[in-house]
Parts: structure tokens; sequence; C-alpha cells
């Protein structure tokens, strides 16, 4: 009869960057019980809207998380835009787009590699780092920072990307989407990786809406939803179709993200292809008056942004769900019946952020 | 008591995220990787406190994490230094006036050295990691002069005795 | 067959050389639009504070009566908001980052521009530290 | 193939909250969210839902001291977002099926964001 | 008295052997990564870096069983090459394997009993292999003597490539390497913090880093017999073997325990096949 | 002769003298001074006797022969009313089929019942007498003050100490008698005694589990009984070619075929006896007898005779497939039982579990039975008791002073009993480490195995079986040793006079390290060199080793000294959480936990319901496979 072992995981935790804290209970090594518990970030920015203009919280909401940064920026200011009725040129949806998957890219990317480390497959963190990259250097060279971006702005964004470096990157995207179906090859065909994957984890389908999963986590259960389906910034005009595994397992999860990393290379390639020329902001006159639940398509999932103004240059309210929190719940679920060695690779596998899910 | 200082060569690192958004800490992380690797110092993520010579904090600090970098940083052998990693754990950075920001990671143990930027990049990063290398050597020297002083004592007192 | 799917990424490795970037021999690897830091020119600030009301940081501070302009390197996250809005081109964004400190940084500047139809340039007195 | 988002807000009384949330629940709705705004001495709590990008929001308006009668029964997952709610708002939540009891988001004032909270300090510059 | 000599110089150039191994090894791993990775001589500042630190335990018995781990390790490697009994030697480095486990276990602290267990099921997975191994180099040479052993002209890798084999992937295990890196890990970060060595530090620490590199150097001679009866051969058979290891090591996942025990185990299967094969023959032969 | 007989003898007076001690202290001295007379007796023996080879003894017989006809029939008529009054009839049945063989016995074969000596010694007896008379008489002496504080703690249980002390002195007697007896109805007779001693002494307790246990005992070994009674009468039957009732001369028996039958049958009796599979439960099951009781089972009596009994008859197994599998079957109870160990918990489970799989490599050494493995085993007989003896009775006071034998909650021992901890220790490395006793034999019998045809197999249960044991002593061992805070120290007034018993064995279990040359040269090899012609023994270089890494062992502790000055001491590593020295945690939910850290027990692969019935099933094929193979071969 085995004993039960009650083991302090996280905060700190070498396999989890972030800190998330779980009470794991075990028997031998197999969780009979974890309960995650959060707070270790939570900085309170929703507040911040009372501290800031909201012109000027655009760069607050940047910093709700530096890896989808640009997703947040964005999602503010659609909602804001859509509250003051603000219609957005052509070319700056376009700029958003290829912003917004360069971020997808370089964060499920970088997923890959954290989630190699969970693994203990060092070689392949490193792999995915090193493609992971290539992506951050096209973001500094056309909006001046790896990580936090800075060029999306309420009407519109702040800078454009030149033809000839639209033509560089569009040369770029064949041979980076050849080593990112090298990499991809490996998470999914790899045998250790798929012995370590596989039937790990599972929610099905129901479950996983039932209990309201979000992004890769509902997608790799098969539930087929994904925001950019409503066609925000230019997803509308390029075509989008949301990408569905069945199984519910980590390995589902894992495909979902791989099979996005091409997905978000086609997107480029496209937006690239068909950028219109023209203004890249519009002016913005007045305060917002009225509320939205702006809701963009993370890397992780659905966020919302719910923004309600009073028709002065400061904000009632901001509140920001992330994909992160809606992710809690199933993996809740999840972990007991995992062996602790799997314990970060489930946690892993809904890519949790918690910076962005505390604020 | 030597003076090889080998601390210089291979120190270890402890990463900590208190509360930072995130930017920081991919930074840190992306450090290992192929492009940066600064393993060619020696530099090794330890993720353990017991072994590490640096402890790299991003983010400021709130309510909860308070205590965890405490007690992180009281878990660490001597010598050690504290680098802080981005102008959150300078300062709270952009988010210093909220309700839940009590500050930098300063409000709560040294820190001897600042790299500012949001988010820092790997390159400041590393050069963190060198100003804080000779800081890390100063304390080692400190250290073993003040246990050749301890001992020193002792055989004083042994001798009188 | 699915096993070892990593070989060919280990044998391109070893055959293609470590791709690290060698900073510091190497400088490091910045773009025309790389945000480091902020740069102050004394010399053409006409005090309009601008600025550092757009500062989201409240990293920069003014003192009109006093001309002095103040930046805290501590508190500024390098967004060039404040960069974009000075209507005078006082303020550039330099891609070199600002090296690690051992301490809090406020640097301070004493405005030069007279205001007289023709504007002597001159920088004067530039002190660091705090 | 772009779907049209829609966003309805309908009011909701509290007797009525369980009933209605377990409509749409049959509905086949999901939850994405549950989320406060202080509007002034009182709290509105809205409930939000979707189905196939069709968002709806129950809109409940209560007092401060009003205790909300937890839907986890009925979402299981909802109790992040009501663990949330009383941790920043101080909104009692009667009957979560995991009660963080306050610990969820530990925070330096309590309810930061509770109506009673502390300063009126809107503007930065003063 | 050469017994003695191969002893003493054991003791003597092992550490420094299995520090530039241990750095050759970062070097290729680095490569195979592509990343430059550490000076070759890293591992010698790593030791050197943790003698410098400051005494750190959590309770002072952890110390005393990290000593009497490297001491044992020592003896057995100094009696393999002092061409002593095989089995007497396996049976030491388990004694010297009890000594780390019992370190990890006097802290009363989660992550080193989770290490110390895993450990352990380690030493469960390999243990049957290694005997194995010392009974098939008996039917090989007809004796337990690492000196009979190596002074015989067969080739005892063909005689057994089954237990060759197996003892491949159980040193795997030994050599802390991934997919069974479970206890404790060189790299790459492992949900138990640091295992069976989260508790040690500084000279401590240093301590188990010295006794795994006479460990390493014990193991490669281990390998080095199935191929004595040719010295030349030998030496470039150890170095592709170590080779392997790090390719394997850069090429895989971690496994769970479950996995490191069975492939012991089925590791072991292999290599009895491969005696009871030989053990036929012999009888067979004669 | 005279010590042989005082022996056998003493104790029964002893017992009898036990029966009227009602006062502790009296009955302390009285057990203590017979335990001095005892142990003294069988040193004597063995300075007397060591060098002489066999010698035998024509004891006279007749009167006492008919004696132990009329015992035998009143122990049965006694079984036959315990079975009536719990209702077992198994019980019952068999006891009345054993009356009725040796009835029938007596009637028919009077004139084969006879052996020319009755009584012998040589270097094996002499083995099992000092681990009688040393260990068995220590337990004895451990027993008194161990069962005061027993029905201290039980009131529940009825206080029948004096019978407990008559019974226990009893076995011990027919202990004695059995390693003597070179007349196989004096074995038999001696065999029966301790079968129902150990059935009085498992039911002690009177509650409804120790009845049952002990009637499953008793029916077990009654099977056993039953076998070796089938086998006298076949060998009576066979006098002239097979020797008949004597011992030597079965032995030398010219015609190996004709014995090995009933050989095979004592063999049946002996697995039964040493609990190997699928009897094990009887010794599980006496585990609810107060600790003394299962001490004495597993160390030094009862189990030991069945192991004596094969070993005494491998010479016959010798070279035989009926040996063989009888050699199977021990080793597969050694790999089973080991496995299944892992998985327990209550330390005294893990005791017989380990007890059973060493009893299962014993037996099959003796089932293979070459010159070296004959070595082999009886080095393991010599080693076990010592180590086991220790164990249960450190256990026994572990219980009785923290109130659990749990392993979980022998956490910390070192800090709350650090003598008791430090003797635990000892003990468990004698079980499993180099350069211990164990691991020498193990060593051994692997070396013996290499020689032997499909030996591969034995080698590769051995493989498997010892990297098991490792596992589950060293998690033992690392419970012992973790060094808690906050725990208070409960060793202090601990019965004194009680830790006698222990320090003399923890001493033996150190000097059978040291001794052992001497013991191998001077009694293991002479008896093999005796049997076989030839003997083994261990390269020199190799005992240099030994001694060497035991020094060191010794000496190791000493540097302690160097960590005690300037070491900083730190709080565990908790995942960063403040946490208190005995690690508490704030945990999720705002509730305070404790990190607790508990060994592990991979039911999922080594659990009982998981192994030990397949277990049982393979020993029982193999049982019955040394018998269509003796019948074969016959
Ligand atoms: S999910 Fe949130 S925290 Fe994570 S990357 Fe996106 S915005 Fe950042
Ligand atoms: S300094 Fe900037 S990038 Fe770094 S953690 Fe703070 S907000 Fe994020
Ligand atoms: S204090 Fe900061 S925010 Fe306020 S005016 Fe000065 S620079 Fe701007
Ligand atoms: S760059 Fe941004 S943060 Fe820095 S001073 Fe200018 S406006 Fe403030
Ligand atoms: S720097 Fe530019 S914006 Fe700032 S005060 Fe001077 S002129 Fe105005
Ligand atoms: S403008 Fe003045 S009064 Fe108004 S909120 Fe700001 S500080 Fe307060
Ligand atoms: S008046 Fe309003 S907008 Fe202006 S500074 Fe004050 S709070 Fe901000
Ligand atoms: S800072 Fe000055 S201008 Fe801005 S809101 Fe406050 S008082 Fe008004």
């Amino acid at each position: 009869m085995p004993e039960r072992i009650v083991v302090p995981f996280g905060p700190q935790h070498p396999v989890l960057p972030e800190p998330i804290h779980l009470d794991l209970v075990l028997e031998d090594e197999t969780v009979v019980e974890a309960i995650p518990s959060i707070g270790y970030i939570h900085r309170g920015l929703e507040r911040l809207i009372e501290k800031r203009e909201f012109t000027e919280y655009v760069y607050v909401a940047e910093r709700i998380c530096g890896i989808c940064s640009f997703m947040h920026a964005l999602c503010y200011s659609q909602g804001i835009e859509e509250i003051m009725k603000i219609e957005v040129p052509d070319r700056a949806r376009y700029l958003r787009t290829i912003w917004s998957e360069c971020s997808r890219l370089h964060s499920h990317l970088l997923w890959l590699g954290l989630f190699a480390d969970g693994m203990g497959f060092e070689n392949l963190f490193m792999r995915s780092w090193q493609l992971r990259e290539s992506v951050l250097d096209v973001l500094e060279d056309t909006t001046g920072g790896r990580v936090i971006q800075g060029t999306c702005k309420i009407g519109g964004v702040r800078r454009d990307i030149g033809a000839e470096k639209l033509a560089e990157m569009h040369r770029a995207l064949d041979p980076f989407e050849e080593q990112c179906r090298n990499l991809g090859d490996v998470f999914l065909n790899d045998e250790t990786v798929k012995y370590r994957l596989q039937d790990l984890g599972v929610i099905s389908k129901d479950e996983a809406y039932a209990l309201g999963a979000a992004g890769p986590t509902a997608r790799g259960s098969g539930v087929a939803i994904d925001h950019r389906e409503t066609g925000y910034a230019a997803y509308g005009d390029l075509g989008f179709k949301p990408v569905v595994e069945t199984a519910g397992d980590c390995y589902a999860r894992c495909a979902v993200r791989v099979k996005e990393v091409y997905a978000s290379i086609d997107l480029i390639r496209r937006a690239i292809s068909e950028m219109p020329e023209g203004p890249l902001d519009v002016k913005v006159k007045g305060a917002p008056d009225g509320e939205y639940f702006s809701r963009v398509e993370q890397p992780r999932g659905e966020v919302v942004h719910y923004l309600r103004g009073n028709g002065t240059k400061h904000l009632a309210r901001a509140r920001i769900r992330t994909s992160t929190l809606a992710n809690i719940p199933p993996l809740v679920k999840m972990l007991p019946g995992a062996q602790l060695a799997d314990v970060p690779v489930v946690v892993l596998s809904i890519d949790p952020c918690i910076s962005c899910t505390e604020r | 008591m030597s003076t090889m200082a080998f601390l210089k060569r291979s120190p270890w690192i402890l990463h900590y995220d208190a509360s930072s958004c995130n930017g920081c800490d991919i930074e840190v992380l992306a450090c290992l990787t192929p492009l940066y690797d600064v393993e060619r110092f020696g530099i090794i993520n330890t993720g353990n406190p017991k072994h590490a010579d640096i402890l790299m904090i991003t983010g400021g600090i709130n309510e909860l994490n308070r205590a965890v970098v405490r007690n992180l940083y009281e878990q660490m052998p001597e010598p050690k230094v504290v680098v802080a990693i981005g102008i959150c754990a300078a300062t709270g950075g952009i988010f210093r006036e909220c309700y839940n920001i009590a500050g930098g990671v300063d409000k709560v143990i040294p820190v001897d050295v600042y790299v500012p930027g949001c988010a820092a990049r790997p390159e400041m990063i590393i050069d963190g990691v060198v100003a804080a290398l000779s800081i890390l050597e100063e304390k080692r020297a400190k250290m073993t002069g003040a246990a050749q002083i301890k001992d020193d004592a002792r055989h004083a007192a042994g001798e009188s005795t | 067959m699915g096993i070892f799917q990593m070989t060919k990424t280990v044998l391109r490795n070893l055959a293609g050389g470590p791709a690290t970037r060698q900073y510091p021999a190497v400088p490091a690897r910045t773009g025309p639009l790389t945000r480091g830091h902020v740069v102050f020119d004394p010399a053409t600030c006409r005090s309009c504070s601008l600025c550092s009301k757009r500062c989201p940081c409240e990293a920069i501070r003014l003192d009109k009566e006093a001309k002095v302009w103040e930046i805290d390197r501590m508190r500024c996250i390098a967004c060039g908001d404040c960069v974009e809005g000075c209507p005078f081109g006082s303020l550039t964004m330099e891609p070199e980052y600002f090296a690690p400190v051992v301490e809090h940084v406020v640097e301070r500047y004493t405005i030069t521009y007279v205001k007289p139809e023709k504007p002597a340039k001159k920088p004067v007195d530039e002190s660091a530290g705090a | 193939m772009t779907v049209n988002e829609e966003q309805t807000t309908i009011g909701v009384a509290l007797e009525d909250l369980m009933r209605e949330v377990e409509g749409l629940q049959t509905g086949g709705y999901r939850l994405v969210q549950i989320g406060c705004t202080d509007i002034g001495g009182a709290y509105e709590v809205n409930y939000s839902f979707d189905k196939g990008y069709q968002f709806r929001n129950l809109r409940l308006t209560v007092g401060p001291e009003t205790e909300v009668p937890s839907i986890s029964g009925i979402y299981w997952g909802a109790f992040v977002y009501e663990n949330e709610m009383h941790d920043l708002f101080g909104i009692p939540v009667a009957g979560i099926n995991i009660d963080f009891k306050g610990t969820f988001i530990k925070t330096a004032e309590k309810y930061p964001f509770s109506v009673t909270r502390r300063g009126g300090d809107r503007c930065r510059n003063a | 008295m050469n017994w003695l000599i191969g002893a003493v110089l054991f003791l003597i150039l092992a550490p420094i052997a299995g520090g530039l191994i241990a750095g050759i090894d970062r070097k290729i791993t680095a490569r195979m990564q592509g990343r430059v990775g550490p000076p070759l001589l890293q591992p010698f500042y790593d030791v050197g870096k943790l003698f410098e630190k400051e005494r750190a335990v959590v309770t002072t018995a952890q110390n005393f069983y990290v000593l009497a781990y490297l001491i044992f390790i020592a003896l057995s490697g100094a009696l393999f090459f002092a061409g002593g009994d095989l089995l007497l030697i396996v049976f030491a480095f388990t004694l010297a394997h009890v000594f780390l486990v019992l370190g990890a276990y006097a802290v009363h602290s989660p992550y080193s009993h989770i290490g110390a267990e895993r450990e352990l099921i380690q030493v469960m997975a390999y243990e049957p292999m290694i005997i194995l191994a010392a009974v098939g180099f008996y039917m090989v040479s007809g004796s337990f003597y690492v000196t009979e052993i190596a002074a015989t002209t067969v080739p005892a890798i063909l005689y057994l490539p089954g237990v060759f084999l197996g003892f491949a992937v159980i040193l795997t295990i030994k050599l802390r390497k991934s997919p069974f890196d479970i206890s404790t890990s060189h790299h790459a970060h492992q949900e138990i913090v640091k295992g069976i060595t989260t508790e040690f530090s500084g000279s401590t620490l240093a301590q188990v880093e010295i006794a795994h590199w006479y460990e390493n150097v014990f193991l490669l001679g281990f390998v080095f017999l199935f191929f004595a009866w040719n010295p030349v051969i030998g030496v470039v058979a150890v170095a592709i073997t170590y080779l392997a290891e790090i390719f394997v090591d850069n090429v895989t996942a971690r496994a769970r325990w479950q996995a490191a025990l069975k492939s012991g185990w089925l590791a072991t299967l292999l290599g009895i096949a491969n005696l009871a094969i030989l053990s036929y023959m012999m009888l067979g032969g004669a | 002769m005279q010590t042989l007989l005082f022996l056998i003898v003493f104790p029964i007076l002893v017992a009898c003298l036990l029966l009227f001690v009602k006062r502790t202290t009296i009955r302390y001295a009285v057990v203590a001074l017979s335990a001095l007379a005892i142990g003294g007796a069988s040193i004597y023996l063995l300075m007397r006797y060591a060098f002489e080879g066999a010698v035998y003894f024509a004891a006279p017989s007749g009167a006492i022969d008919l004696a132990m006809v009329a015992i035998e029939m009143g122990l049965a008529l006694f079984i036959i009313y315990m079975g009536a009054k719990f209702r077992n009839y198994l019980a019952i049945l068999l006891a009345v089929i054993q009356a009725a063989l040796v009835v029938y016995l007596e009637m028919t074969f009077s004139g084969s019942l006879h052996a020319a000596n009755n009584l012998f010694i040589d270097q094996f007896s002499i083995i099992m007498a000092l681990i009688i008379g040393l260990i068995g008489s220590l337990i004895a002496v451990y027993a008194v003050r161990y069962m005061e504080t027993y029905h201290h703690h039980h009131p529940e249980v009825r206080d029948r100490q004096t019978f407990f002390f008559f019974v226990t002195f009893v076995f011990l007697a027919a202990m004695f008698g059995l390693v003597f007896s070179n007349n196989l109805m004096w074995l038999f007779f001696f065999w029966e005694i301790t079968t129902i001693s150990s059935f009085l002494l498992i039911g002690y307790s009177e509650t409804e589990e120790a009845t049952k246990n002990a009637f499953r005992a008793l029916v077990m070994n009654l099977l056993g009984g039953v076998a070796f009674v089938v086998a006298i009468v076949l060998l009576a039957a066979t006098e002239p070619t097979s020797g008949g009732i004597d011992l030597a001369r079965v032995l030398a028996s010219p015609d190996a075929a004709v014995v090995l039958i009933p050989v095979v049958l004592i063999g049946f009796a002996g697995i039964t006896k040493a609990a190997l599979m699928p009897f094990s439960s009887w010794l599980l099951g006496a585990m609810v007898a107060p600790t003394p009781v299962s001490a004495l089972l597993h160390s030094s009596t009862m189990v030991k005779a069945g192991v004596y009994i094969l070993v005494r008859f491998s010479p016959v197994f010798a070279g035989t497939f009926a040996g063989f599998s009888i050699g199977l079957v021990g080793g597969v109870t050694f790999l089973v039982a080991s496995a299944i160990a892992i998985s327990r918990s209550d330390a005294k489970s893990v005791l017989a579990y380990s007890t059973i799989a060493n009893l299962g490599l014993i037996a099959a050494c003796a089932g293979v039975g070459t010159y070296m493995l004959v070595w082999a085993a009886i080095l393991l007989i010599v080693f076990h008791a010592v180590a086991k003896a220790l164990l249960f009775l450190g256990t026994g006071v572990i219980e009785q002073r923290t109130g659990s034998r749990n392993i979980e909650d022998m956490e910390g021992l070192i800090v709350r009993m650090p003598k008791m901890a430090v003797m635990m220790f000892i003990g468990i490395a004698g079980m499993f480490l180099a350069p211990f006793g164990m691991l020498i034999s193990k060593w051994a019998a692997i070396e013996a195995f290499v020689q032997v045809p499909f030996g591969l197999i034995f080698i590769a249960i051995l493989a498997y079986g010892s990297a098991v044991t490792v596992f589950f002593w060293a998690k033992w061992m690392g419970k012992l040793v973790t060094v808690t805070q906050n725990t208070e120290r409960v060793e202090k007034g601990f019965f004194e006079e009680s830790w006698a018993p222990l320090y003399i064995i923890t001493g033996l279990v150190i000097a059978a390290v040291f001794l052992f040359p001497v013991i191998s040269s001077m009694l293991i090899e002479p008896y093999v060199l005796a049997i076989y012609g030839v003997t083994a023994h261990l390269a020199d270089a190799n005992v240099a080793i030994m001694l060497l890494m035991m020094a060191l062992l010794l000496i190791l502790p000493v540097s302690f000294l160097l960590f005690k000055r300037t070491a900083r001491h730190l709080p565990a590593y908790m995942g960063g959480r403040p946490a208190t020295p005995d690690l508490h945690f704030a945990g999720s939910l705002g509730l305070t936990r404790e990190a607790q850290t508990r060994n592990y027990y991979l039911t999922e692969y080594f659990g009982e319901a998981k192994l030990f019935r397949p277990g049982a099933a393979v020993c029982i094929v193999l049982i019955l496979v040394s018998w269509i193979l003796a019948g074969v071969a016959l």
C-alpha cells in the first residue's frame, strides 16, 4: 500500500519559469491530488487604468505579458476602437496581423522549447529557441523591440515595414518553414517524445468545452474555437481555419501548436503578398464612452479585455481575462493520475502564462 | 586560503521570476540558448538556490513573493550576489504604482547589479553577470579574509590557554 | 523509425558549427529601430514638458524654473513615447543599451537652450549619478 | 469563413441568476468569464458566455455586501473567477466547489477593487 | 606490486581524466546543440569554485555520507584497476551508492528524498546487468579477476555482444544521461529540482562531482574489458561508446522511472539470452 | 555426549522450572543464568568437537523410542482436541493421518526402526547449536522484559507468561535435539515438537487472528510432517539399500535413486517448515505473535530447522533434476519474496519476506547442492541468523517505544533513539551490504552457480533478486538516518537490561565479518571437505579487502568530527516557500501543510496481490515436478 507524499512544488521551480505553486500529493510518484495556487505575480495593473490615460495604457497593456505583448496591445486597442467607432486603415490591419503572427510564432517556439525542457530534452529546447531567435530578429528589425514591440496603438500602428524589408521577410519564410518543419517532425514523430506525451493529461471534447478551455488546450481536444475566425485585423481577408486535434492529450496539444506554427508562417506569407498601401493610423479624438468585450486569439487562447469608458481620458474599468485563467480548471482535472515526472509536462501543456493570468 | 578564484569562472545562477511580465524572464532564458550561450562563461542555470552563486530576479516585489525572494536568497551559500534584471526589478518599473507592487527587489534583499531595460536584452544580461563577477570575487576575498581572521583569533586563543 | 528524430539536427549542428553570436567579442546585434536608450540634448530642449507628461513611467522630471531635465534610468522602459512626442527633436532613441549599473541612476541635465533669436548651442554640465 | 461576432448583454436579477445560467448551459454555451465592475456603491457582475462566437452576457447588479450564489455547480471551472471576485472585490460567493478562502490572489491591500477602497486619487499628477 | 601501481595510478589520475572527459563531454554536447560550450577545463573550475564556497548544510550528517560515497567509489575503482575480483568490486560499488542515497536521505527534504528513491530505483535497474556482465566475463575468461579478464586473448565482445549492448543501456543510467537521468541531472531542468543532490552544496557537492569522475573512469574501464584483447581497439571502442552515450543524451527526452527500470531489466534479459546461448555453445562444445 | 544431552535436557528442566516462576525479576535471573549455561555449553561444544569431524553416539534407545511415540500420540490427541475446539478439521485430519502412519510404521517396520547411533555431532551441527544456543537464548533473555511490557500494553491479553517461557525453552531443547539426531525417528520427533511449539507461541495472544494464523502454521507444518513420515516409511521399507532411518547411512547410501524419493519428501517437509512458497503464508501470519517469537522463528529456530534438513540432505540432491527443481523452488521464492518486500511498509512484514527470501536462497543452494553451494548455504544460515535476530529484536524495542512498527514511523529514529537506530543500521547493513556476511554469501553463491550446468537460471535470479534487495533495505535505512527537526528523544527510560542482548547481537553481527574467515576455515570448510572431498573458500586477497572495507566503515564515523565546526545550517529546499524547520509550509487553499517524505512501494509492480499467487503457483508446479523427477529417477 503506497504512502502519501506531500511535496511543495514551486513557486520557485527550475522547470516552470514562472511562479506557480502546486501542493502535490503523491503515492509513490503518482499524483493523487494537485491543488494549484497563484498570486506571486499579481501586480494589480487593472487599477493602473486610474492613473494612465487610455492612450498611454497601451504601454501597460503590452506589459501585461512579455510574450504576447503585441496581442494584448492589439486586444486593448481593438476594444477602444470598437467603443470609439474608429475605423483602422487597411495597411495597419495587415501589419497588425503580421506582428500578431510573429508573436504567435515566437511564443509557440518558446513554448515548444520549454515543453522539451519539461520532458528533459535539452537539445530540442535549444533548437526551438534557436529558431525563435530568427523571429525575434524580425520583430526587432521591424518594431525596435525583441519581446516588447510597442508598435500597436489606438487607431493603427506606429511603424511601417518597408517594401524591401517585407520582401526580405517573404524570402526568409521558406527556409524558415523548412527548419520549423524539421523541428516539428521531432515533436510529432520522435518515439521518446511520443512516449512522454501520449495518453497523458487527457481531456475529452465535452469536458474541454464544459470546463471552458481555451486555445490549443481546447483545440487539442477537438473543440474548434479560434477567435481568428471572427476575422479581426486582417484575418477576415486572409481566410483562416483553426487547427484541431482530437486526442485531447498532451501530444495533441503539442501537435496543435506545431501545426499552428506552420499555419502562422502561411498567414504571414499571405499577409505580406496581399499587403495594401495606405496610411498607418487615424487620429484619435475624444475619449471612449461605452463598453466592449474585446476578444483576440492569443497563442494560448482567447483573451478578453473588458473595457468600459465613461467619456473621460481614464477608463472606468479594464478587466483582463486571459486564456491561462480559463485553462486552469482543465489543468486541475488533468493532473491526478499523472506521474511526478509528468507534472511539468502536463502543466506546460496548457502553456501557462501566469504573468497575464494574474495581471 | 586559495587565491585561485575559480568563482569568476563558474558562476551558477538561480533565476526567479518575482512579478515580471515574462519579458525579461524569457530573455534570461534566451541567454542559455545557442545564440547567446552563456555556458561559454561557465554559467549554468541551476534552478536550485543551494547550488547557485548569482540570484537573478526579474520583476518587482509584491505581497506574496516578498517572502519567497528572501527565502531563496537565504538558501544560497556565501559568497553570492543579486542581479536585478529589468527596470521592474530595479524600481517596479511601469508597475511601480500598482497597489500590489512594493517596489524593486532591493526592498527585500541587497541588490548588487541592476540591469536596466524593458525588457533587458540578453547582451545586457550577460554584461550584468560580468559586472556581478567582480563583486562576487570581492565578496569571496572578504569572506576568506574574515575566515582567516577568525582562524587567527582561534589560534591566538588556543595558544594563550 | 521514429527513434532518434533529432539526429538530423545534431549532425547539422556538428557540421555547421555553433550558431552562437560571440558577444561581447562581437558587438550586440541591433537594428535601426532598436530602442536602446533615450538621449537628451540640453541645447535644444525648450522645456515644454510634453515628454514628461507623456512618459508612462514618470521617468522624466522637468523643473522649468531651475532648468533641470532629469531622466531616471531605473524607470525608463525605453518605449520611445517621449521621443515621438518631443516637438523639438531634443530627444533621440539610440540603439545601444544602457549598461548595467551597481546603483540607481538618475541623469540630470541643465537645459542650455536660450530663447533669444540666436539659440547658442553648447552642452554644459552633464552629470550622472544619484 | 468569417463569423461575425455579436455581443448581447441581458440584465438578470439575483434570484433568476441560477435559472438563467442553467438555461445557457443546456443551450450549449460555454463560460467565458465572470468579471466585476465597481459602478459606485454597487457592483456589476458580468457572466459572459459564448457559443459559436455569439457572446452573451448576463449582468447582475448587487450591493457591496450581497452574497452571490456560486455557479460552479453548473460550470465546474467557474471557481477561478468566483475566487477572484471574492479576493479582489470582496463580494461573498456562496458554495464555490474549490474555495480558496481568500488566498487565490493575495494582495497587499484587501479587496483592492471594492467600492469601499480607500482614496479617490484618480490623478497621478496631484 | 603491479596491482598496487594500478590502484595508485587510478586514485591519482582518474579525477584528472574524469574531469577532462566531463569537459569534453560538455563541449561536444554544446556543439551538438549548436552552441560553443564552456572551456575544456570548466569541470575543474566548477569543482574549484565549489570548494571556495561557504560550508552550508541542512544537517551535518549529510557530509559524512557523501565522503563515504567518495571513498568507496574511489576504492571500488582502485580495486578494479588493481585487477581485483569483479564481483567484489561491483558490491563495493553498490555500497558506495548506498552511501550517496543515505546522504540524500539524511536530509529531511522532499526533493532530496524523491531523488534518493529514484537513485535506488536506478540501482535496482542497473545492478542485475552489472552482475551479469561480470558473469559473462567469467564465462569467457574463466575468472572473475580483472587482471585475468584483461589478459585473455579472446575478444570478449564477440562472445558477449548482447551483454555489451545491455551494458551500454545501463551505462546511460550510470552516466546520468538522458533518457535515464532521473535521479539527478547534469543538464536540462528537472521536475525534482536537483533530486539527490538538491541539498548538497559547496565542497560536499564537489565531492559528489569528483566521485562521479572516478565512477566514469571506472565504468569506461569496464567497457574496455570487452575489447581488452587489443588495447588499441579497446581505447577506440571506449571512445566510441562514450560518444554514442553523448549522442543518445542529445536525441532523447528523459524517461519516467518505470521506463528506466524496465529498460535496465530488459537489458539484463538480453544479457541473459546472450549468456544462455554462450553456455549452450560451451556445453555443446565440451 | 554429555554436552549434547545437557543441551537437550537442560532447557526442558529450565522450562519446567519456569512454569512456577511468576515474578519478572526472578524469571529474568533464571532465564539469564540458563542462557549463560546454554550459551556456554554450546561454546564448549565448539571447542570440544570442532576439530573432530563427525562424532556419533549410540545414545540409549528403546525406552526413549517408546516415550517418543507416546508423546507423539499425545500431541496428536492435543491437536485433535484443539482442532475440534476451534473447528479446524483439516488439522484434525492431518494429525490423524500422521498418527496413523506412525502407528503403521511402528507396527510394520519395527525391525528396521533403529539406528546404530542415535546422536551425532559434526561441524554443521555445531554451527546450528551455536546459533540456537547463543541467538536463541539471547532472544529468550530479551523476551523476559519484552513480555512484561507487552502485557502492560495489551491488558486484554491473558497473562500466560509462565507458559510462554515453558514453551520457549522446550522449543530450544527440540531444536538442539533436531540438529543432534542421527536417528530419523528422533529427528522427526523433535521436528513435531517444534511444530507444536510454534503453534502454541503464535497463538499466544488468543485473539481470533492469532488462533487462525497459529492453525495455518500448524496445518502447513503437519503437511510437511506427513511427508516426513511417509519418507520414513519408504526408507524403512527399503532399509537394506537406503540405509533406513539412520541419517548417516542414508546420506552414504549407495543407491542414490532409492533414497531420492524419500529425501525429496523430507525436502518437502523442509520446504513447509522453511516457509518457502507456497507455504510462506504461515510465517507471515506468525507476525501476530509477540516479537520475540518472531525473532525466534525467523532467526534461530523453526525455519532454520527447515533449511537445516535441506542442507543436510543436499549431497543427495546434488546433481539430480529433482534437487535442481527444489533449488528452483528456493530460487523463485527468493526472487518473489524479495520483490514483495518492496511493497511492504510494516517492518515485521518486510523482515518476514526477507527471511522467506533468504531461506529460498539457502534452499536454492541446498537443492543444487554442489560443494561450493553448500558452503555458501551454511554461511547464509549463520549470517542470516545473527542479523535477523538483531532486526527483529530492534523492531520490537522500537514498537514498544514509539507505538508503531511501520517503517515510515521510523523516520528520524537517528534523532529519537540514536543507539537503537545505529543497531538497526548495522543489522540492515548486515543483510545486504558488502562486506557483511549476507552479501559475501550471495557473492559466493554466484561464483558457485556459475560452475553449475544451467546455473545461469540461478545467476539471473540472484542478479535480479539482489538488486531488489538493495532497494528495500536501503530505503528502510534511509528512513532511519533522516535527521528530522523538533523531534524529542524517546530512548531514555527504556528498561536498560533489555539492551544487553541487543548489544551482544550487534557485536556478533560485526564480529561475524571479522571472524568469517575463522568460521569458514574452522567449521564450514572441514564439513564440506568431509562430505564432498573438496572444499570452497574465499581468496585471501578478497578476505583482506573485505576486512579493509570493514575497517574503513568502522573508522569513517570518526570523520564526523571534521564536519562539526564551521558549517552554516540552512533549512531544506521547499520550492522557495517559507517553511518551518519541521517542514510545514503555506499551501494552497490557505492551508498550512506539512511536506511529507515517504518511501516508494511500487505496488503496481511488486505488490503482494500481484506476485504472491503466481509465485506460489510456480513453486507448486516445481514441487510436483521434483516428485515426478524423483520418481523418474527411480
Ligand atoms: S498568455 Fe498572457 S502572459 Fe502569456 S504570453 Fe500571452 S499575454 Fe503573455
Ligand atoms: S522590465 Fe519590462 S519587460 Fe522586464 S519584466 Fe518589467 S515590464 Fe516586463
Ligand atoms: S513625475 Fe513623472 S509623470 Fe510626473 S510629470 Fe514628472 S516625469 Fe511626468
Ligand atoms: S522612453 Fe518611454 S519610458 Fe523612457 S523616458 Fe521616454 S517615454 Fe518615458
Ligand atoms: S525634451 Fe522635448 S518634449 Fe521634453 S521638454 Fe524638452 S522639448 Fe519638450
Ligand atoms: S486632477 Fe487633481 S483632483 Fe483630480 S484626480 Fe488628479 S489630483 Fe485629484
Ligand atoms: S485630469 Fe484625468 S486625465 Fe488628466 S491627469 Fe488627471 S486623471 Fe489624468
Ligand atoms: S497631470 Fe496635470 S494636466 Fe494631467 S491630469 Fe493631472 S493636473 Fe491635469
